[in-house]
């Protein structure tokens, strides 16, 4: 569908959302250090960087016109916003999870291990599409285990006590997991690179309208990324504040930022979301969704549209709600900032 | 005539009950519409085709995995943890809320704890709740009663302990003992107020259900409506909404004309 | 006749009101002592104190030579001036309740022929103060007059040892409290109960009772009225004989005695 | 003496109240010494050494970010909150309750409505509500409201309306309006109850803070709670917890004794 | 004098029991109507329909000519048999509502000098009653006879039109009696008022009243005691001097009139 007229104009002041995910540090942090000012101020725009402290309401507010733009999953942008009708371009591409999602299994044994068990996750989220994935590699399906809805925010809890066998979950909670005495992981997201990508989506309305917003974010995000991987004391500070703003200790945010792969240079992040291997990785990813019912009442997996770099397109054609856009990458890349 | 002096007649007052409703239905029909010409695909305020057919495949079609009616699955595990809830909670708020209420050494030596327990917000807690109880039925049951127990609690006991004196004094001096105070004097005095409680504790006892089944659960209203949130599922979680408003209304009415039924002398019977 | 009751310097005392002062008083077994004095005097107040159901402030009562625990059994029977009845249960459930109490320690209640029998006793109670046919009523569905003769059917059916009325027969026309009369006076006659009766009607205090008591302010500070407290200002035995039938036009008026 | 007659001192009450409690504490430090000696590593239930070291940190280490003390910005940010949703609850609850209890057209149009409110849970509606409110303070402060403004509404509309019938009577014989039945009969006589239904909706209030918290917030103590429990970091999870029931507590001790003294007709002055 | 009231072929039923029957009657102005009978006759719901409280379930009422409306407005004061005062206000803002409410639409309350002439004229009617030293206790605070008299004050403050009162003396001792049946004659003359009065006391009714209503059943079926209803059995016009002065021992007894 077209973007909506109102969302075209061009506009002084956006919102854009984040909520608590190792990838996504680097906003707070940037808003915090003043990064965001700065940038803001030399496109002469005004960026509000709002913390969700629910993953899943932070993309629901995206969609729902409340936010201009939120940090979310590859998955997720596919499932709630742009099945749900709205214009999405992924204008940054920040990391991989490499590692930072995994499934969990008490006791000996390995992920076969796991057949005709419970298994505790975050049903229809990248977990999810996680453990089809870990079944797959080991020649089960979905029917082979019994799935429990379990909030994020609880997976903890909830590993910790004896009911709970199998559970699959991303960091920072996983680390907690992992802690647990007599807990495995038998399954990360470190075997499917590349596949559970982490983006800052916006309304493709706005950036059309406002490019100045598209520079401006990737100007801060290229600085604060390159910022925190510095390994003196300056990129220290940076990562302890990011440790601190996520609730953690700054050794166990440096473990997540270990399977975590940042595209801290903005040429990979292009190389990246241009590589055929985006087109595989959605069309495995759509292909699941559908299969989950989470594109409604859509008749095929082709209902949604995709659009990738260089006028690819996955799905209708007609329908295009998601793009991976690397045009602002680029301009990173090319240091046109 | 005066607006206090001013009955209003059975069939009129259906009639402006359903007014108000009815006008918030027409205001989200004309908002939705209004979204739906700006958007068609609009997830937040759908259309009620869009409702009904979402909801025809989950009430009269079978889930492929599970071969069961989703809608009357969710419906039935909900109702079942729910009437555990608040059963358990209605009779500790009768014996504990009696108890308290009307023995003093009692009250000095658990109302604090009741107090304290009741303005725990129990969400705070599931983690404590999850290791004492598990993951499953028990923890869900749990929660509703945590949740809605000590406030229905506190509230007999003041009830209880502001029957007038006097009938107290009589009671024994018609030989009856504590025991006998309690379970002929002030229970069936409390019932009514018992039963003003559990009207008043079903909201709350829905929210704790939901945010139980919100947390770990396969099956249930709150399991499908924080699961399909995960897509803004709007035509889903309305419908949801709407039904469980719909049974707990159908409580509350029911709750309502059994004490008028079971209890003439609460209601009213004089002038 | 032996002394029931014993009550020595006893004062009742709400913050700084002094309600009762200095009151020493004998009450014998099987007297039937009718209390009267100007409303507000303190009446309901020395009931209370009888009754166990307030302690004195200062001073100690005596019940039967020991000291009086703040506390009232089945010995003692109340009707008060309001709140006397239970809503909850309808007139024949109110009457029997002190029927069922004492023998079902565990759940107050009589089932079989152990019931039947508190409920003939009972309906026979009800009849005697004329509430026959409203059986079924809640207390709120009956007139005033009716709840005070509940009140009293209720008191009456379990002959308490010592019986307290706080002004019975107050909302009671005259052929009606004319019977009440006459139950009262066969209950205590035959049953032996001591009666302590508050009441307004100079010539039912006189009729009735073998002793009256006038309660009232020995004194009266109108800058600091409540800095004084009501005692026993008269106390007229009264050598009636006890078997004398209930004299219905006794044609007395003693005003002056009752106040001022 | 019998129980219903044993009073009990003042002293001997606080202590009696203590007793259970602490009782629990000890009972804590056992089974907290116990998983440790399994696993020293324990999070679940940490020790009170533990607990100490983390809530110094958030007491009175400034953020170095922010430079607050957050444990105090959290309190603070929530109380805020909770006072706002509390207040506008307490409001709502005294007029709108008066209105419906009292005068039988309004009862009739908007009781269904209200019951409607009451039952339907607001935390299935989360979605909507942050949609409609937006992610600032409006929405958790309205999901405070949504969330205890209609229990406490219809208790007092039931309070009111069982006003015997004679003083209503009474005050229209003594030349009152019916504005003058609400605001001088009915007003007056229902606010011990609403400060009775104040301290019944504290609990839900805080229930309903730390959810609408845990969903969008940057600040406060059920967004604290939240955030570290992804880590499930209970050493400062349960002092966070115990902090919140003592400010309820605090809360609802202050309500009970301004009860007792603004309306001593309320509490027994007489026997 | 005319007439101000006019019931027609009035009945009260409560469910299937009929409480009163077929009643007909004509209230004149400024008449003093005592209306007697046995308990649970059905005299509080007879005063209940002239008040507007209740309506009948069948027959109709006339105020002045017009139908009554069942609404009471400050033409008409009444003294309840119950929950006759407000809990939650002292002596004084009870008796002060009447004077506040109609001088005040929209706060209900006076201030300033309005409210310094309401609380003068308030506390004035407190002495008449006897109550001038308890003008900050609470109902609760009070004994039953104060209570009455509290209720007689706030009723009386208002001077209405019509004067409704249910054994507005039953709990007051002879000499505060004496006092109340004074002041009710005097504000009777002086004000005008029409008062219909319910009462048990036979001299009472006698002594105060223009006319004499007795209420009772005119017939009884033992199985069925439900199925008649009371009607005015007795009508008795009194042709007395309106000024004659109160007479306290007016000396009669007329039992007979009152029951059975
Ligand atoms: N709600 C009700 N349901 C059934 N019966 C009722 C109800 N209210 C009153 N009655 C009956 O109506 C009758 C008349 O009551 P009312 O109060 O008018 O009597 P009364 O003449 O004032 O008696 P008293 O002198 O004892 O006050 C009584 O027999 C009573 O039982
Ligand atoms: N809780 C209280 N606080 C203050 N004063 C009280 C309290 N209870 C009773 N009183 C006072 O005690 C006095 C005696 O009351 P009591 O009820 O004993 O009088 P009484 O003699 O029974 O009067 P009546 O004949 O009117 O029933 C009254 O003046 C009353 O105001
Ligand atoms: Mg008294
Ligand atoms: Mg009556």
């Amino acid at each position: 569908s077209k973007p909506s007229e109102e969302a075209s104009e061009a506009r002084q002041e956006f919102n854009i959302g984040w909520s608590i995910y190792a990838g996504w540090m680097p906003w707070p942090y940037a808003q915090q250090a003043g990064i965001v000012k700065k940038w803001a101020d030399k496109y002469g725009i005004k960026i509000n960087i709002v913390q969700v402290n629910d993953y899943v309401e932070s993309v629901n507010q995206y969609t729902a016109g409340k936010l201009d733009g939120v940090t979310v999953a590859n998955m997720d942008a596919l499932t709630i916003p742009a099945a749900g009708g709205k214009d999405t371009s992924a204008i940054i591409v920040g990391d991989y999870s490499n590692g930072n999602d995994g499934v969990m299994l008490k006791g000996s044994g390995d992920l076969k291990a796991i057949k005709g068990k419970q298994v505790n996750l975050v049903e229809l989220s990248v977990s999810h599409y996680l453990l089809a994935r870990a079944l797959n590699s080991v020649g089960m399906t979905m029917r082979d285990v019994k799935t429990v809805n379990t909030a994020d925010a609880d997976i903890v809890g909830a590993f910790a006590t004896p009911d709970v066998q199998a559970a699959v979950a991303w960091n920072p909670q996983l680390l907690a997991m992992k802690e647990q005495p007599g807990a495995r992981e038998v399954f990360s997201s470190a075997d499917i690179p590349g596949e559970i990508v982490d983006l800052l989506v916006v309304d493709t309305g706005t950036i059309k309208a406002n490019p100045k917003l598209g520079k401006a974010l990737a100007g801060i995000w290229y600085e604060t990324v390159a910022l925190m991987q510095q390994q003196d004391e300056a990129g220290k500070k940076a990562r302890a504040a990011m440790a601190k703003l996520a609730g953690a200790t700054p050794e166990a945010f440096d473990k997540q930022l270990k399977t975590t792969y940042l595209y801290a240079d903005p040429k990979e992040a292009v190389a990246a979301t241009s590589s055929p291997d985006l087109v595989t990785t959605m069309t495995r990813v759509r292909d699941f969704s559908f299969s989950k019912g989470l594109f409604q009442n859509a008749e095929s997996a082709d209902a949604v549209g995709m659009a990738f770099p260089g006028g690819k397109t996955l799905g209708d054609p007609q329908n295009v709600t998601l793009r991976f856009d690397e045009s602002y990458m680029q301009l990173a890349a090319d240091g046109k900032l | 005539m005066r607006w206090v002096n001013r009955q209003v007649r059975r069939s009129d007052r259906l009639m402006l009950g359903a007014l108000p409703i009815l006008l918030l239905v027409v205001v989200y029909l004309l908002l939705a519409v209004s979204r739906h010409a700006e958007n068609p695909a609009d997830k937040i305020l759908p259309l009620p085709g869009a409702m009904a057919e979402s909801m025809y495949g989950l009430i009269f079609q079978p889930d492929q995995l599970s071969g069961q009616l989703i809608f009357w699955a969710d419906t039935l595990a909900s109702l079942q943890r729910l009437g555990l809830g608040v059963g358990i909670s209605t009779l500790a708020a009768i014996t504990i809320g009696l108890a308290l209420g009307i023995l003093p050494p009692i009250r000095a030596t658990f109302g604090p704890l009741v107090t304290g327990i009741a303005v725990i917000p129990p969400i705070a807690l599931l983690p404590i709740l999850f290791i004492a109880l598990g993951l499953g039925e028990t923890a869900k049951v749990g929660l509703i009663v945590v949740g809605i127990a000590p406030v229905m609690i506190r509230d007999i006991a003041a009830h209880v302990g502001e029957l007038p004196r006097e009938q107290i004094i009589k009671a024994q001096t018609l030989g009856a003992s504590s025991w006998q105070v309690m379970i002929r004097v002030a229970l069936p005095q409390a019932m009514p107020r018992l039963i003003h409680a559990m009207r008043m504790a079903l909201g709350p006892a829905w929210v704790f259900l939901i945010s139980a089944e919100a947390i770990a659960s396969d099956v249930g209203l709150g399991y499908r409506i924080f699961l399909v949130r995960r897509y803004l599922a709007m035509d889903v979680i309305l419908p949801y909404v709407a039904w469980i408003a719909l049974l707990a209304i159908t409580m509350d009415m029911i709750l309502s004309f059994a004490s008028r039924r079971l209890f003439p002398w609460a209601h009213g019977v004089g002038h | 006749m032996s002394t029931l009751l014993t009550l020595r310097d006893v004062w009742v005392e709400y913050g700084d009101k002094i309600v009762i002062e200095k009151l020493d008083l004998d009450i014998a077994e099987q007297s039937f002592v009718s209390v009267v004095g100007p409303s507000g005097a303190g009446k309901s107040s020395f009931l209370r104190l009888i009754l166990g159901q307030e302690a004195p402030t200062r001073g100690r009562i005596e019940l039967d030579g020991t000291p009086l625990v703040p506390e009232c059994g089945p010995d003692r029977g109340v009707v008060f001036q309001r709140y006397s009845v239970f809503p909850h249960l309808s007139v024949l459930r109110n009457t029997m309740f002190g029927l069922e109490c004492p023998k079902a320690p565990l759940s107050g209640r009589l089932f079989g022929s152990a019931r039947r029998a508190a409920r003939d006793e009972a309906a026979a109670m009800l009849e005697a103060v004329g509430l026959g046919d409203s059986f079924d009523l809640y207390p709120a569905q009956m007139s005033g007059g009716m709840q005070q003769r509940l009140a009293i059917a209720q008191a009456l059916v379990q002959r308490p040892r010592i019986l307290l009325l706080d002004e019975p027969f107050g909302a009671l026309d005259p052929g009606i409290r004319a019977d009440m009369h006459a139950l009262i006076t066969r209950l205590w006659r035959d049953y032996s109960l001591t009666i302590v009766m508050v009441t307004h009607d100079i010539r039912e205090a006189f009729t009735l009772g073998t002793r009256v008591l006038a309660l009232d302010k020995r004194r009266h500070d109108p800058h600091a009225p409540h800095r004084f407290g009501a005692t026993v200002v008269y106390d007229l035995p009264l050598d009636k004989p006890v078997d004398a039938p209930e004299d219905k036009d006794h044609s007395i008026t003693i005003d002056e005695n009752g106040n001022n």
